[in-house]
């Protein structure tokens, strides 16, 4: 048994810090976020030779058939660098077709999605809420509400962008009629995806924490830094607390989603629950640290907060999968 | 204990009211915020007419010399009636009472009643970028020179600055006495060159508040307000009178968000749900609690005199609410609320910097702490 | 409008201080607490002398015909001694008896309840729950449950002493084949009695607050008294705000059962919510204040938690009444 | 990254369970303490025989030398059979690892087999009234004479001292040096009648504790451990003795609460309760996130070498997790569960210490933001 990241898979995460840290600093996220469009396609075309975008996919398909653990070491990472990137969209369709498409699909879809060619993009939503999901410039959409489970090329699609406050990622209301359906069962790749977000959230939720923690040892107040005062420093460390115990917890569904797949539904909820709550919760009390700067546009803080924010509402919201969770466990 | 209102209350109250419905000022113009701020202005014109500007003020200095129940009062009807805010708030809650307080017979000739007309509008520069809750820190620069000072600095959270002529500041004017000590407070003239007013852009995406760039501005010497190295003191005045009060007048606040709350859960079909049910319950007794904590702390302010530290406790109370409640409201309406459009999200925002603005949770934990407990500072 | 005390209300608190402070002390408490029956007739017998069974029942039956304001003022006082004693069971009796009962009801049992000297008891228990109430030396008990309100002689109910784990008071399990209905309506009598309670909890809270504070002041950890640490003080000043919160809608309540009935629903429902929390988060507080020697039984914190403890389940609990007061503010 | 048990796991796994299936010493008896703490003993006799007592301990002196895995595989086990806790938890867990560490060859020789065998139980004496969350301050003296030394002073939170034959005992040998320099780490012989021991009851009513009560006893020379003056190294090593691998064994003791809470929300018609839902819901997270994380600090450990920080968070979510626990089983429970005789009182009063206990939350969350963050230590 070992609770930890192999060789290989260390090797990914720090590949991910490496890259994301020279391509995302934090002024090109601000420009993306600024500019109405987060996305950029030179960025993307380096992540596809990275062979990111395919990580998780099966080599048959050109992918790197590596698996949702591989899978959550990016995005924790791309949380961290908070990355404007289609990359989670695209690995979700992935994951959907990949899990509950058919051979035909697989064949048709899977080897754009893997290269990055053909994006995929997949709604990342709860039943009953607004269909949001989808990047611009993808190819082919993964919907899963209003009308099922179903492979929907863009271009047959009507995408309406829809402005929330997270501006370093682009949200739409997606509507096709048609649609060609993914015969199999979906609760796998749903799960795995909100593991996948839980992880993004996760990643954000530690660099919410480094962010308040370096300011706490530089900003002197009375005389002293301020992360010397408790009321300070045990924030900090209840922010600490947060972010182990979700990533303990998404670390965990993503080896259930490889490996004991029986155990994934309790898992994943968990993950995702706690990884809401903890992205939430520390970025709030990472403002509440850096006082009257964190609230100003010009600092960077806020972008978190609001990327959490949003994604909370995604994928299933801590609610509703804690009483997903209280099912599991046998009330 | 009696929370019904006297006889002489009850006719305050109908005065009031009765004056609203006849001069309520209808909404605010669509246009630009200048044109909001004129409407602003020009609404407290017709209250200062009414003699309803400076309530609190005493009479000989042109207010109302209102009790304290009869303040609240007064917020209450406006509250009720949604009658806009006057644009000279700073003026009137901070400015004017400090000058009545601390300032010489020739400044309150000078500066009072233009507070209360709206003719100049007044803005508070205490906080810099390097002295936040250590407000004492502050490093803006107060130079002696013949007839006056000359002021440099920078200062930060300043509200109503690009339409105030007057600054409410604190500098250093002795670099070498001990922190409180070396701090002169200053009426500062904001229409010099000297002065540069830079918008503030918050995490609501809004400019709310202002920079202040202070290079050489002239203050002269009939400007000083309480003396020179008396600074501390004299602030320490403006900010008791920021707080004093807010507690009933913040409950009111708390209940619309409450009510609108409730408006929403009904409307996403989660009244019925037991959490949401048992979280508004807990908000509206958290709000109750402030209301009453609030009219117990004016009732003891009447009978003793000066108001308590437990101001400080009203104000956790309702960063807390109002924080809470809009969370509540972001996990109600889902993605719909998160839109840049939609009110609640401009809401969950602005209450991020509760918890921060006019004294952080952390600085009012030790207030209450070491003023109302009588626990140990720490030193 | 004064939301303070008058002069003659401050009088009686002042003397119920004194009283119970030198009648009460912590090891007439604790000597009462552990000699398995809390109740000491002697001094039940002092509080006859000043009146207080009878201070919230009309003159016409031999009470002071004051309100439940100063019923509330005598409680919270009693609660910050901790004092064992019948009384707040006895005042409940006789609320239910002076608002429910018959002219001839109240003919017959309010003289001896006014007086203490035929002690009344009532039930304290939410519908459901077992039936707890009535205090050993009744004369008279008002039961709620089991048979609608009514009214037994202490002598026709089979008493049987439940041990819980507040031992500053006896609980016993009232069984009553019969009794004598009470007409009216009950509702008033159980909000002013949840109020009764509340005002009990926030005098506990209030005096696990003190102890807490003055121990903060002289222990010294680390070469600083442990009350300079903000992890201490901080949570010292986050129990004051509860008590506040607690005592400040305790009041409101009292008043609206004396002068504003329409709305003591709300004001009980919302002030026994509160103030039962309070007494369990503060006195819980208290002992992590006191660290190890707040563990111990030779210290005199655990009353004060377990009687918090013990109260909180007793006339409605907080989650039941703020599901009321969902309910009263529309939901 | 993989969760699954290596074969070699797999079979160490298969053998405790074979094991314990056959050697399951079956229910304690009804008897007095003094009968059930024979009993434990008489177990860990077994144990020890079979090599399982000192699982953690090197091979050399008696132990087994299993790896962290093996261990956290080994008190799954005993927690799934439900296995009693063997008599002699602080020599086997402590004092035995302390010797090892920091004792010399006679020391070993004499001290290790009678603490496997329980021939010999230990007990420890760290805290006393005066000194708590500062362990250092501690006044308990140790005066030098002629082949050994003379200590006085008072100890308490003592478990076992009235069964155990030695203490690990912290003294102060040196009253001029600075507070963490003066102290010597004594093995101080318990049958000795200048020691006292009382029993100390807490608010459960049980005397799980003593204090202990030293007048002039004496210590030989060959009992001190680690050398004069390094009492605080060798305090240090048993603390970290006593907080390593807690995280797992403490996950399994709170899952087997949730289950009896779980069974308890059942029984009283709330499974349904949205409310409890929530809660129960949260706990179970809070449960597996302590479990996992305890997974992954095992294997960080074995990587590393040395126990990191993060054993002060898992302290942090079990007390938090068990108190929370116990609270809700009382809400659920209602005057039932308040009844002294019903086990949901008494674990909610014994859980009232969890965040005292072995290092005080406020004194985990310090550890946690200066030796996991990096924060400035408060001066």
């Amino acid at each position: 048994m070992e609770f930890g990241f192999s060789d290989e898979q260390r090797e990914i995460k720090a590949t991910a810090r490496e890259f994301l840290a020279s391509r995302f600093p934090a002024e090109k996220v601000r420009e993306l976020a600024e500019s109405g469009n987060p996305y950029d396609d030179a960025l993307w075309g380096e992540m596809c030779e990275l062979g990111w975008p395919g990580i998780a996919i099966p080599e048959r398909y050109g992918g790197q058939g590596l698996g949702v653990v591989e899978l959550v070491i990016l995005l924790e990472e791309m949380g961290y660098a908070l990355a404007p990137s289609p990359f989670i969209s695209n690995a979700y369709a992935g994951a959907l077709i990949a899990s509950a498409g058919s051979d035909e699909q697989r064949e048709r879809w899977l080897p754009g999605i893997a290269a990055g060619t053909a994006r995929g993009a997949a709604e990342f939503t709860n039943e009953g809420g607004p269909v949001v999901g989808a990047a611009k410039g993808s190819t082919v959409l993964a919907l899963l509400t209003d009308g099922g489970p179903r492979i929907v090329p863009t271009a047959d699609a009507e995408l309406e962008r829809i402005p929330v406050i997270d501006d370093t990622r682009a949200y739409f209301r997606v509507r096709a009629e048609s649609g060609d359906p993914l015969p199999g069962d979906v609760a796998w790749a749903r799960a795995a995806g909100a593991v996948a977000l839980a992880a993004e959230s996760v990643g954000l939720a530690a660099r919410a924490l480094d962010i308040a923690t370096e300011y706490a040892k530089e900003r002197e107040q009375f005389g002293r830094p301020i992360g010397a005062y408790q009321a300070v420093s045990h924030r900090l460390a209840n922010m600490l607390w947060a972010v182990e115990e979700a990533r303990s917890l998404t670390y965990y569904a993503a080896w259930c989603a490889d490996a004991d797949p029986e155990a994934l539904p309790l898992a994943a909820s968990m993950a995702k629950a706690r990884a809401s709550d903890a992205a939430c919760s520390v970025t709030h009390d990472a403002i509440q640290t850096l006082g009257g700067i964190g609230f100003t546009w010009e600092h960077d803080i806020h972008f978190f907060l609001k990327r959490a924010r949003v994604s909370a509402q995604l994928m299933g919201t801590a609610a509703e999968h804690r009483e997903r969770v209280a099912s599991l466990v046998g009330l | 204990m009696d929370l019904t209102l006297t006889a002489e209350e009850q006719a305050f109250r109908d005065e009031v009211r009765a004056w609203l419905a006849e001069n309520h000022p209808g909404e605010p113009p669509a246009g630009g915020e200048d044109a909001q701020f004129e409407f602003a202005r020009q609404w407290q014109r017709t209250l200062h007419e009414a003699g309803w500007a400076g309530i609190s003020w005493p009479r000989e200095y042109g207010g109302r010399g209102a009790t304290l129940i009869e303040q609240a009062i007064f917020q209450e009807e406006m509250a009720r009636a949604k009658a806009p805010r006057p644009a000279n708030v700073l003026g009137l809650v901070m400015g004017g009472p400090v000058v009545i307080a601390h300032g010489t017979e020739e400044q309150k000739e000078r500066f009072l009643e233009p507070i209360l007309s709206a003719e100049e509008i007044w803005c508070q520069g205490f906080s810099e970028p390097g002295s936040g809750s250590d407000l004492a820190s502050l490093k803006t620069r107060a130079v002696k020179e013949d007839g006056g000072w000359r002021i440099t600095g920078q200062k930060v959270w300043t509200t109503y600055a690009h339409h105030a002529k007057w600054c409410m500041l604190l500098a250093r004017s002795d670099p070498d006495a001990p922190k409180h000590k070396g701090l002169t407070y200053f009426i500062l003239d904001m229409e010099q060159d000297e002065v540069e007013v830079r918008p503030l852009r918050q995490i609501t995406g809004e400019a709310e508040f202002n920079e202040l760039f202070i290079d050489g501005a002239w203050v002269p010497d009939e400007n000083v307000i309480g003396g020179e190295g008396n600074g501390w003191a004299v602030a320490i005045t403006t900010l008791m009178n920021e707080r004093a009060g807010l507690g009933a007048t913040a409950a009111l606040g708390l209940q619309a968000t409450l009510d609108d709350l409730i408006e929403l859960a009904k409307r996403r079909g989660r009244a019925g749900d037991p959490l949401v049910r048992d979280r508004i319950a807990r908000l509206k007794i958290a709000v109750e609690g402030l209301r009453l904590g609030a009219l117990r702390s004016l009732t003891a302010t009447m009978r003793v005199g000066i108001p308590g530290p437990e101001g400080s406790i009203a104000k956790l109370q309702w960063s807390a609410a109002n924080q809470a409640m809009t969370e509540l409201a972001l996990e109600l309406g889902g993605l719909e609320a998160l839109r840049t459009d939609d009110s609640w999200s401009y809401r969950f925002l602005r209450s991020r910097a509760n918890s921060i603005e006019g004294g952080t949770s952390d600085v009012l934990r030790n207030i209450v702490a070491e003023r109302v407990l009588g626990l140990p500072k720490l030193r």
